[in-house]
């Protein structure tokens, strides 16, 4: 198992109710499975989710990105500013 | 390198990034103005609140610039985005883009704002007169 | 109207512009600088002088920014000109536009300052630092 | 016949020599027909005539508009500005 935070923004922010959720996952759970893992967790969080992006270490990650240990990842619903 | 990237809480000074990007080797310079509208469609707004994710949205911010700069002749260039609680008709993002050529400085500071609307993460949240919240998450 | 067109031979305050243009109903601002420059391909510039034609110039100036109101939905508009001499990074030209949506703001200013270059009469002469003078009339 | 005003500007008055030339016209001469009087007696107009515009009474005119007494034409070499 691994130890990650998650940061969550904006709608996702208020959806799961905190800024930085801490999990436990197996290792060599990717961006992908992470995603499912939170629709699951946070149902409410599933329309933000599938079209978020994610960054792993303020670094954009892909869906295929495999986590490791004390990975900061970032949860980032379509975006608004400008 | 001639060009500066900035997150701010205070209110945008675009009367200086005009001043920066001018250059006698300069023919043109464009400015954007973001500003929050009172109405969109047939909503109020009573004010926006605008969120980052700071360290990405200044990476993110940077490599847009270097992009514009290996595609268009770019002599200097200014983004800044505010963020906090902005009033209608205060400024949430300005572009300022200096070129030698008219088309290319256009070019430039539309692309710019394309992109900054793609993929930056900021985040805005409006609040109507009634004190209905929002975060906005475009559905495409 | 909502509509300002100027020829001047004073300095042209293109903070002002912006300011005016500003609008709680308009998201979005675009400002067009048309600055001297010190080099021209391999030819420097010591100096221009602009002149017009100054009634025609005027009413040419109004019709642009007419069919640019007709064509797109324009908040505000300040266009002005400035005439004399002017040294290489002063601003020669200013267009300002605000529109509710970032597109039409950026296609009005680019075309607002392309029809300026087409049809508007007026002219300038480059002085090089020999002190050599010529008109420019663009042979296409 | 008719009088008519020329003005010119830019290139055009220096290759003239004055801002303002009085001339006297044929009844219904066109704006094309003072094109080519002009080249006449100004040779070197030759090449700023051809992609020149012009105004009568400050309204752009076309090569087939008739002058009439006391208009006043403007001889406008291809423009620089902006």
């Amino acid at each position: 198992m691994i130890k990650i935070s998650v940061l969550f923004f904006a709608g996702a922010r208020e959806i799961v109710g905190q800024n930085r959720l801490e999990m436990e996952l197996p290792a060599l759970t990717s961006i992908a499975e992470l995603r499912g893992i939170l629709m699951v967790r946070f149902p409410r969080l599933e329309s933000l989710a599938s079209r978020a992006a994610f960054a792993v270490n303020e670094i954009f990650a892909l869906p295929d990105t495999l986590l490791a240990q004390n990975d900061e990842v970032a949860f980032l619903p379509a975006v608004s500013g400008g | 390198m001639n060009m500066r990237i900035q997150l701010t809480n205070e209110p945008i000074a675009h009367q200086d990034m005009v001043e920066n990007c001018r250059s006698k080797s300069a023919g043109a310079v464009v400015l954007f103005l973001g500003t929050v509208r009172e109405i969109t469609g047939n909503e109020q707004t009573l004010f926006l609140e605008y969120e980052a994710f700071a360290p990405l949205a200044e990476k993110a911010l940077a490599e847009i610039a270097e992009q514009a700069k290996s595609k268009w002749a770019i002599e200097k260039l200014e983004i800044i985005h505010r963020l906090g609680i902005l009033q209608p008709g205060e400024t949430s993002i300005a572009v300022c883009v200096s070129c030698p050529h008219r088309a290319d400085a256009f070019a430039a500071c539309q692309q710019i704002m394309n992109k900054i609307k793609e993929v930056v993460p900021i985040w805005k949240k409006e609040t109507s007169p009634k004190g209905v919240s929002n975060w906005i998450h475009p559905a495409n």
